[in-house]
């Protein structure tokens, strides 16, 4: 693949930038326009995607992608880093997603924070996160990547914490920076080992290095044991899942944007950037498969414990980013799945995000579904793009997810073996789970009885906010066709991810058999959830009679007990301990020398008795040694 | 048979300095009481000065003189100049009327009438100039010495003056009584010490002479039983001169109940003359026994500098504080003995000469923070000097800096030639250790400015007095001393290189 | 006279001309320290253009004779390394000079002396750094110890003069025992040497038996773990920053301090390879402890509820830096020496930042406790917000200068050490711990009940604390400039190891 | 004879005298048996000076009474002074400096 090279994709990553600088520095004087620039400066960046896709198309199936060096940004000895931007195939997927959906809920948050006194401020780290996503998928080098990978971690950091007067908003927002922080570890350890292997840590350089062999297979699958780190970190994959949950804490819009549209989804970039590594690292991808796996179902059995709408929406997002993840560690049959999963989901779950802002826009902020019930006639458009949504994540034909998961759940059963086998059948519980808990959702929200605080007023969001919704339903209805007709995606991002054009492994089920079990999953997860939610009354309060395992499922299926227990309160006592010691033992020797000094001091003191006779005995006696000693060193 | 020759022009210096001493015996006995003082003063500032000139004069000589018992050469012009240089700094101070140091009439009971009469009337005796003069000859007879019967008569005109100067203070009476009496008991057992030791040197070398025994033990090989018992004995007795463990015991109640010029002269002079003295005969007469008294002399130099350092820090009382750090200096100057080497020679001469400097100027200091009752050395008074007096905090800040051996101040210079040449001999132990000690030095020294700075003052009546011109420039002097050869400590170095030999 | 005499003598005079001020002065005074030291900052950014940066060696070297009876001169010089460093100070000083503008006024003596302590503290710096004579070198290194015991016992808080006296002894401990070791090189170089020399190119000309310079290599080396602080020679630190105002902090911290690892790459590397290989594998093991230590210890001042204190903090989070930059030293790869230089310049300009902002917070709310604090950036944005990028930048995010020195370190020692390595890497989560803990204890929140009134920054604190906060965003995205100097400076340490093998890559 | 046996006897009274500084506590006695050590090394002087058949012996023993003279005056000066202050000549009772 020969790269042409581009110089404009720096506009991309720079007027979002400038523009969250000018936000921030500008200061109030700016308040009255920032979303205003904020928003122009994302639709700008979309506009220059754009151009920058066409450009794309208009050139030969093997030579899309572009560069662009800005300038040497480390230089030591044989470590050398240019800030290089890389625009091909699978990045510019994430560039359109990024900006684009990124774009309409700019829009959308116009309205959405029109009460805010910070609203320029939320604009201004809204721009910064495109502006890192955008460094993050640009990059052309893991480091540049690291770069934009921390970029959105601070982003999201700031985003989650934006209401940090809230101390538990402080605390979420903390929670997710320090689980990303672990994941960054994983980054760092990536780059240090492509480094040392190979000399080099661009993408290029690290492919080229492994189709020379330069590479132990060990060294390969620590190098992808540590990328699928970072990967589970940004993504909130087991087990650094804890997070997602709390970063809800977010406003609305910037659950949508970042925490289910495109940050968190980040994991699977990397993974599928990194698909040169995986494929020749069989142990890292089974890891990665296992945690798909693992992630999927986990996210998808909270997803049916939870009565807050944007936690049970984390808990899917969580799910559906297993399933891809799932996908990338299928090896080249599977990235161009993921990523169509990736898309589809990052408008269909960012439609549906919106349309729970919306919902509590109109319900005071309440997020308690059980608070909810019969909204769909008060708020009719929310209702449909939601609905949509729904649809499309469920997997119903012929709605986006219907395409993408489908697709997956194929590849899964055709992994070979028992793997096959397993990872199909857990593809197929997922959707069952995933088809039961979102029905579960749209009942409690949409239909039953009206279950409202007295205070609440619901109704329908103004048209800043029903706009970016309706635009995105329509993503959910048709990218999921538009993609996958004709493998297009699949052939499009083919000379990135798939550059040795692997030979299918046989099928072991016809994909029309997939499409059956699938449908036939789905069906029941949604004939479960009528029959539980939709006959009987919804008590406004969660139900306490419960089985242990509904309660352990509420409680994130202990995840925060867990890390509670393993790691924060050892690490506090430890903390603890370290201050105590560094008082007493370490300091403590310093001052204890002193103070052995000063009573040597004390007790030698008192050799001076002030009596002329015992100085006379202490010259006698010191006489005596000296003779002694000198009649010593002559015999 | 021809009577001795005696080289007078080299021996002027020290001549001149005995001769005004005589002279000042003779004014305190015949000159009427009102004139004393100015005579007092004017002969020994005047026999101090024409002594020095004149040593400057004599600057290149290199001889054995008055019939080899002394000897005339770069070793003893350094020390004999220094000797001069620090017995005027401490007859300034001495001399300093603007508040009594000096009891008028040592003779007089304490608190009796007669104290009382002389106190009142004003008139002073001033035996405190001769005896001091004195007590600069002996110093500068005690490192030129080179024999040992002249050794002994000149480490008693050094001695015998001082227990009587011990014992002057005007205030404490009883304090500086007892001070000269120890001074004066323990002196002399230790002189005793010294004395039977040079017998039993002359009885194995069968002469008196530094040379006379050097030769001797180039011919025995220095194996002798007698040898070594003179030479341990000797040893005590020089010990004790320098103040080195365990035979230090009496300094800190000298240096206590001394008046404080007192101490000032005899903690820079004394240690010059008895380190000078020391190097003659280390260097000198007994260098050929270096196997034998090294490794002593290295454990006492170490347990010295441990002693020194380490009770100093749980002393309450500033005269004290210095007496232990002139122990450990002590410590630290014995390093240069065992040496043994040209660069030790230098070393040692070039401490020595730095070092009185700042002592001397430490003492002045202590002579100026007083109360009603006198001085106060009592360390928790000087709290808060700083705030009171930022000037003589400063100097005195620069004094301990000097003493710590802190770098730009001549102190460093000093321990820096001293450890080198240690350690350029092998004696690597000993820089250890002296390194060590200088680190809990610091700490007392630092107390001491904490103390003056960042201690609030205690209103007790505890002030600086404005001395007079003599302590001034006394103060000035060491201060610039201390400093400059801090700095630029090169044209010090090399006089002291290049005069630093013996004569053969 | 040469342009680095002058360049140290400028703050000098300056400071003479403080203490001959009259009383009472004050303003005068500082505006006299302001100008001196922008002059001389500018002096020194002048005099950087014209370093030739393909050169190694020293470049402005100057030599005069000062005590010839020991061979002893006064020998300046820089190369990359100590080029940055001297210009990390010389930029430092006026910025603390302008952001601690009243911090002296509650002082034990007067403003002026304050700053002219400062002033002559700045002289030192510029020669420690410059110094190419290892005696001129110790002279410098103790001598600097005096202003800052008068800067923090004077004008400090708390227990000063305790912290003062700690500071002090134990700096003065470690000083006695390289002095040991210098006497001892200077001896060998004089059995060697024609004559004895204490030029440092000559000494690491030396060859030294194994044992004596093991024996020497410690002596240097605990003297400068002591200043660095490495663990477990720190003690000192904390309770230093915690009396010490902010602007001595900043000082103390950001450059002082850089002279224990300016010593190691300089004197304890080139003059002791062997020693140094030999040890380098515990002085990892010691890098890394300090690098966890720190953390916890400062995550222990965060999470504390009552008494967490925000200087404390601070300065154990430079522990754990120095950890980082001492790992980087004794890891021996390009990447690492470069990234542990680097270090020292990016450290400097966080740790001045957070001290600073810090200092400003604990003025206005007259309390260091962080429980005091909360909410601050509903009262004082702008304050909050530059403590958020000082802290950003002190965690290493990318970007931000901290960023780049701490990932070569990383690189660098994956290349030698790779387990060590990862260890240290897992460093990089403790230290978002031990900022956001402090960033969300006293930024967010409710408005702790006192804070509502706070004033946010004026415009001097503001204009002061711009040019660090602009140079660490500056070389978090083009760190290259400084790269570019350090690099020669680097492999010439390393190939006066001799170290062969890994250098990073194949 | 053997002069040796001179030696011994100068030894024996030097660590009589010795002995007497350490035990006895009035100062004038104190300050006798300091004289006797010096006597006695007067007395190693001259059996030396004989041994070696030089006289230098002989004069450093001249000299020494000479000195010796000189302590004297210059010791009783001091007990006599001290004993006029506090109506005591034991040095035990001379003890306000210490530690």
């Amino acid at each position: 693949m020969s790269l042409g090279t581009s110089d404009t994709l720096v506009y991309l990553i720079a007027i979002p930038l400038f523009s969250s600088a000018f936000l921030l520095l500008g200061g109030r004087a700016l308040d009255r326009v920032g979303h205003l620039i904020g928003t122009a400066a994302s639709a700008s960046s979309f506009v220059v995607a754009l151009i920058e896709l066409n450009k794309m198309l208009g050139r030969d199936a093997e030579s899309r992608g572009v560069t662009q060096h800005l300038f040497t940004w480390i230089n030591v000895g044989s470590f050398q880093i240019d800030a290089t931007l890389l625009l091909d195939q699978l990045s510019i997927c994430f560039v359109l997603l990024i900006t684009g959906v990124g774009t309409l809920i700019h829009i959308y948050s116009i309205s959405y924070m029109a009460h805010d006194i910070d609203r320029r401020r939320f604009f201004a780290f809204l721009n910064l996160f495109i502006a890192a996503m955008l460094l993050l998928v640009l990059g052309n080098s893991y480091l540049n990547l690291y770069v934009g990978w921390e970029g959105v971690g601070l982003a999201s950091y700031l985003l989650i914490g934006f209401w940090n007067q809230k101390p538990t908003y402080a605390t979420a927002a903390k929670k997710a920076f320090v689980a990303n922080r672990v994941g960054d570890v994983g980054l760092s350890l990536a780059v240090m080992i492509a480094f040392v292997q190979f000399g080099a840590v661009t993408f290029d350089g690290v492919a080229k290095g492994i189709e020379a062999g330069s590479a132990s297979s060990t060294a390969l699958n620590a190098m992808g044991a540590a990328i699928l780190l970072a990967a589970v970190g940004k993504s909130a994959q087991f087990p650094l899942q804890a997070w997602l949950g709390d970063a809800m804490a977010g406003p609305t819009p910037v659950s949508a944007l970042i925490h289910a549209a495109t940050m968190v989804t980040a994991g699977v970039y990397l993974i599928s950037r990194s698909n040169f590594v995986f494929d020749n690292a069989p142990t890292a991808q089974l890891l990665v498969v296992i945690v798909g796996a693992v992630t999927l179902l986990f996210g998808a059995v909270i997803g049916m414990a939870k009565d807050d709408i944007k936690k049970a929406l984390a808990a899917s997002t969580m799910s559906q980013i297993g399933y891809m993840i799932l996908a990338t560690g299928l090896g080249p049959a599977g990235y161009a799945f993921a990523m169509m999963h990736l898309l589809t989901h990052g408008f269909f779950k960012a439609g549906m995000f919106l349309g729970a802002g919306s919902v509590m826009h109109g319900m005071n902020d309440e997020v308690d579904m059980r608070k909810y019930g019969a909204l769909r006639k008060v708020m009719p458009i929310t209702f449909a793009t939601f609905g949509l949504g729904y649809l499309a994540i469920i997997g119903i034909p012929p709605f986006a997810g219907f395409y993408s998961k489908d697709k997956i759940i194929e590849t899964a059963f055709n992994a070979g073996g028992s793997k096959g086998i397993i990872l199909g059948c857990v593809t197929l519980l997922g959707a069952a789970i995933t088809a039961f808990y979102m029905t579960r959702v749209m009942l409690m929200t949409f239909f039953g009885t009206k279950r409202w605080d007295s205070a609440a007023h619901p109704h329908e969001s103004p048209w800043l906010m029903t706009v970016p919704m309706i635009l995105l339903s329509i993503g959910s209805i048709t990218t999921g066709f538009i993609f996958s007709n004709g493998d297009r995606l699949k052939n499009f991002l083919a000379p990135v991810v798939d550059k040795h054009h692997h030979e299918h492994e046989t099928e072991l089920l016809a994909p029309i058999v997939v499409t059956g079990l699938a449908m036939f999953a789905v069906a029941i997860g949604i004939s479960i959830a009528l029959a539980k939610y939709s006959r009987k009354t919804i008590p406004a309060s969660a139900p306490t009679d419960v089985t242990v395992w509904t309660k352990i499922a509420r409680r994130d299926l202990l995840q925060d007990d867990f890390n509670e227990t393993v790691f924060m309160r050892p690490g506090q006592s430890l903390t603890r301990v370290l201050a105590f010691l560094d008082k007493r033992v370490v300091d403590g020797a310093v001052s204890g020398v002193g103070a052995m000094t000063l009573r040597l001091a004390g007790d030698l003191r008192k050799t001076q008795t002030g009596y002329v006779r015992s100085y006379a005995l202490l010259i006698l006696l010191g006489t005596v040694a000296i003779l002694a000693a000198i009649l010593v060193v002559t015999v | 048979m021809n009577a001795p020759n005696i080289e007078y022009g080299i021996l002027g210096p020290i001549l001149i300095v005995l001769a005004a001493a005589l002279i000042g015996v003779l004014i305190e006995a015949f000159v009427s009481r009102r004139y004393r003082y100015i005579l007092q003063t004017g002969t020994a500032f005047a026999a101090v000065a024409l002594a020095f000139l004149q040593l400057v004069l004599i600057r290149q000589t290199s001889s054995k003189a008055a019939v080899s018992s002394m000897s005339i050469d770069g070793v003893t012009i350094v020390l004999q100049g220094s000797v001069l240089i620090f017995g005027f700094l401490g007859l300034l101070l001495i001399a300093e009327r603007g508040f009594q140091s000096f009891t008028a009439q040592a003779a007089a009971i304490p608190g009796s009438n007669e104290e009382q009469k002389a106190l009142v009337s004003g008139l002073q005796q001033t035996e405190v100039f001769p005896l001091t003069l004195f007590a600069i000859s002996g110093a500068m007879l005690f490192p030129a010495a080179n024999d040992l019967l002249t050794l002994f008569v000149s480490l008693e005109v050094l001695s015998l003056p001082l227990y009587l100067m011990a014992g002057l203070s005007q205030r404490r009476r009883l304090l500086s009584q007892e001070a000269a009496l120890k001074y004066f008991l323990l002196g002399a057992f230790s002189s005793a010490f010294f004395l039977f030791g040079s017998a039993f040197i002359y009885g194995q070398a069968g002469s008196t002479t530094f040379d006379g025994i050097r030769k001797s033990i180039v011919e025995s090989g220095g194996s002798d039983q007698f040898l070594l018992v003179g030479l341990a004995l000797l040893t005590v007795g020089l010990l004790f001169k320098v103040s080195a463990a365990p035979f230090h015991a009496w300094t800190p109640d000298v240096y206590q109940g001394s008046p404080t010029p007192v101490t000032a002269f005899m903690a820079a002079v004394t240690k010059v003359a008895a380190f000078g003295a020391a190097i003659r005969i280390y260097y000198f007469a007994v260098g050929g026994l270096v196997w034998s008294w090294r490794p002593i002399l290295i454990a006492i130099s170490i347990v010295t500098m441990a002693i020194g350092t380490v009770i100093a820090i749980a002393q309450k009382d500033i005269k004290r504080v210095l007496a232990y750090s002139a122990i450990a200096h002590s410590g630290f100057l014995l390093t240069g003995i065992i040496a043994l080497s040209k660069d030790g020679l230098n070393a040692t001469l070039i401490y020595l000469f730095t070092y009185g400097f700042t002592t001397i100027g430490t003492f002045a200091i202590v002579t100026l923070v007083r109360d009603s009752g006198g001085e106060v050395s009592d360390l928790n008074r000087w709290a808060g000097l700083g705030k009171r007096s930022p000037l003589v905090a400063g100097t005195f800040t620069l004094f301990l800096l000097g003493l710590a051996g802190i770098p730009l101040t001549s102190g460093f210079v000093g321990k820096f030639a001293i450890f080198t040449a240690a350690y350029k001999s092998g004696n690597i132990s000993v820089v250890v250790a002296g390194v060590l000690a200088s680190a809990i030095a610091a700490f007392f020294y630092i107390r001491i400015i904490v103390m003056m700075y960042f201690s609030d003052p205690v209103e007790d009546g505890t002030s600086v007095v404005i001395p007079s011109a003599m302590t001034v420039a006394t103060i000035a002097i060491c201060a610039v001393a201390t400093l400059v050869m801090g700095i630029y400590p090169q044209p010090v170095i090399s006089a002291i290189n290049s005069l630093a030999f013996f004569a053969g | 006279m040469n342009s680095l005499t002058i360049l140290g003598l400028l703050p000098l005079i300056g400071s003479a001309a403080l203490f001959l001020l009259p009383k009472g002065s004050d303003l005068l005074a500082k505006q006299v320290a302001l100008g001196v030291s922008i002059v001389v900052a500018i002096a020194g950014l002048g005099m950087a253009f014209s370093f030739n940066r393909s050169a190694t060696g020293f470049q402005f070297v100057e030599k005069h004779q000062w005590i010839p009876a020991f061979g002893i001169n006064y020998a300046l010089g820089v190369d990359g390394i100590s080029l940055l460093l001297i210009l990390l100070a010389l930029v430092l000083t006026p910025v603390v000079i302008a952001a601690c503008w009243h911090e002296a006024e509650g002082g034990r003596w007067s403003v002026k002396n304050f700053f002219g302590l400062i002033l002559i503290l700045e002289t030192m710096i510029v020669g420690v750094f410059a110094a190419t004579d290892i005696f001129l070198f110790y002279v410098f290194f103790e001598a600097m110890l005096i202003p800052v015991y008068f800067l923090i016992g004077g004008y400090g808080t708390g227990e000063k003069a305790a912290a003062a006296v700690k500071f002090l002894l134990y700096s003065l401990f470690g000083g006695l025992l390289m002095l040991a070791s210098i006497i001892g090189l200077y001896v060998i170089s004089g059995n060697q040497l024609q004559a004895p020399t204490f030029d440092v190119t000559a000494l690491s000309q030396l060859s030294i038996d194994p044992v004596t310079q093991r024996m020497l290599f410690l002596g240097f080396f605990i003297a400068f773990a002591i200043k660095a602080p490495l663990w477990p020679f720190h003690t000192w630190l904390p309770d230093a920053a915690r009396a010490a105002t902010p602007g001595t902090s900043v000082l103390l911290l950001g450059v002082l301090d850089k002279v224990g690892t300016y010593g190691m790459i300089r004197f304890c590397l080139s003059l002791f390879p062997e020693a140094s290989k030999e040890f380098g594998p515990t002085i990892i093991v010691l890098s890394l402890i300090s690098i966890f230590y720190g953390a916890f210890l400062a995550i222990a001042q965060g999470t504390s509820s009552g008494d967490g204190n925000i200087k404390a903090l601070i300065s154990y989070t430079s522990i754990s830096h120095f950890g980082f930059i001492t790992l980087g030293i004794f890891a021996f790869t390009e990447q690492s020496h470069s990234g542990a230089t680097l270090y020292m310049i990016n450290h400097g300009f966080s740790t001045a930042a957070l001290f600073l902002i810090a200092g400003w917070m604990i003025s206005r709310r007259k309390s260091e406790r962080i429980s005091d604090f909360g909410g601050l950036q509903r009262v004082t944005p702008i304050m909050a917000w530059l403590f958020f990028i000082a802290g950003m930048s002190s965690l290493a995010l990318p970007g931000l200068s901290s960023f780049v020195s701490e990932f070569l370190v990383l690189v660098g020692t994956f290349a030698r050490y790779p387990i060590p390595a990862i260890i240290g890497t897992i460093g990089i989560i403790f230290a978002a711990l031990y900022i956001l803990i402090p960033v969300q204890r006293a930024l967010h929140g409710p408005i702790t009940p006192g804070n509502e009134n706070l004033t946010d920054l004026t415009l001097r604190e503001k204009v002061s604390i711009a040019p660090v906060i602009a140079v660490i965003i500056f070389f978090g995205f083009y760190p290259q400039p400084l790269l570019d100097v350090i690099n020669p400076a680097a492999s010439a340490t390393l190939s006066a190891l001799q170290i062969t093998g890994i250098m990073g890559g194949k | 004879m053997n002069p040796m046996n001179y030696i011994y006897l100068s030894c024996i009274l030097f660590s009589l005298g010795a002995a007497g500084v350490l035990l006895r506590r009035n100062a004038i006695v104190v300050f006798m048996c300091i004289e006797l050590m010096l006597n006695a090394a007067n007395l190693a002087f001259v059996t030396f000076s004989r041994m070696n058949g030089t006289l230098d012996g002989q004069i450093v023993a001249f000299f020494t009474m000479v000195v010796a003279a000189c302590e004297v005056v210059v010791g009783l000066a001091i007990i006599v002074t001290i004993y006029r202050s506090r109506r005591s000549a034991s040095v035990d009772d001379a003890r306000l400096l210490r530690l």
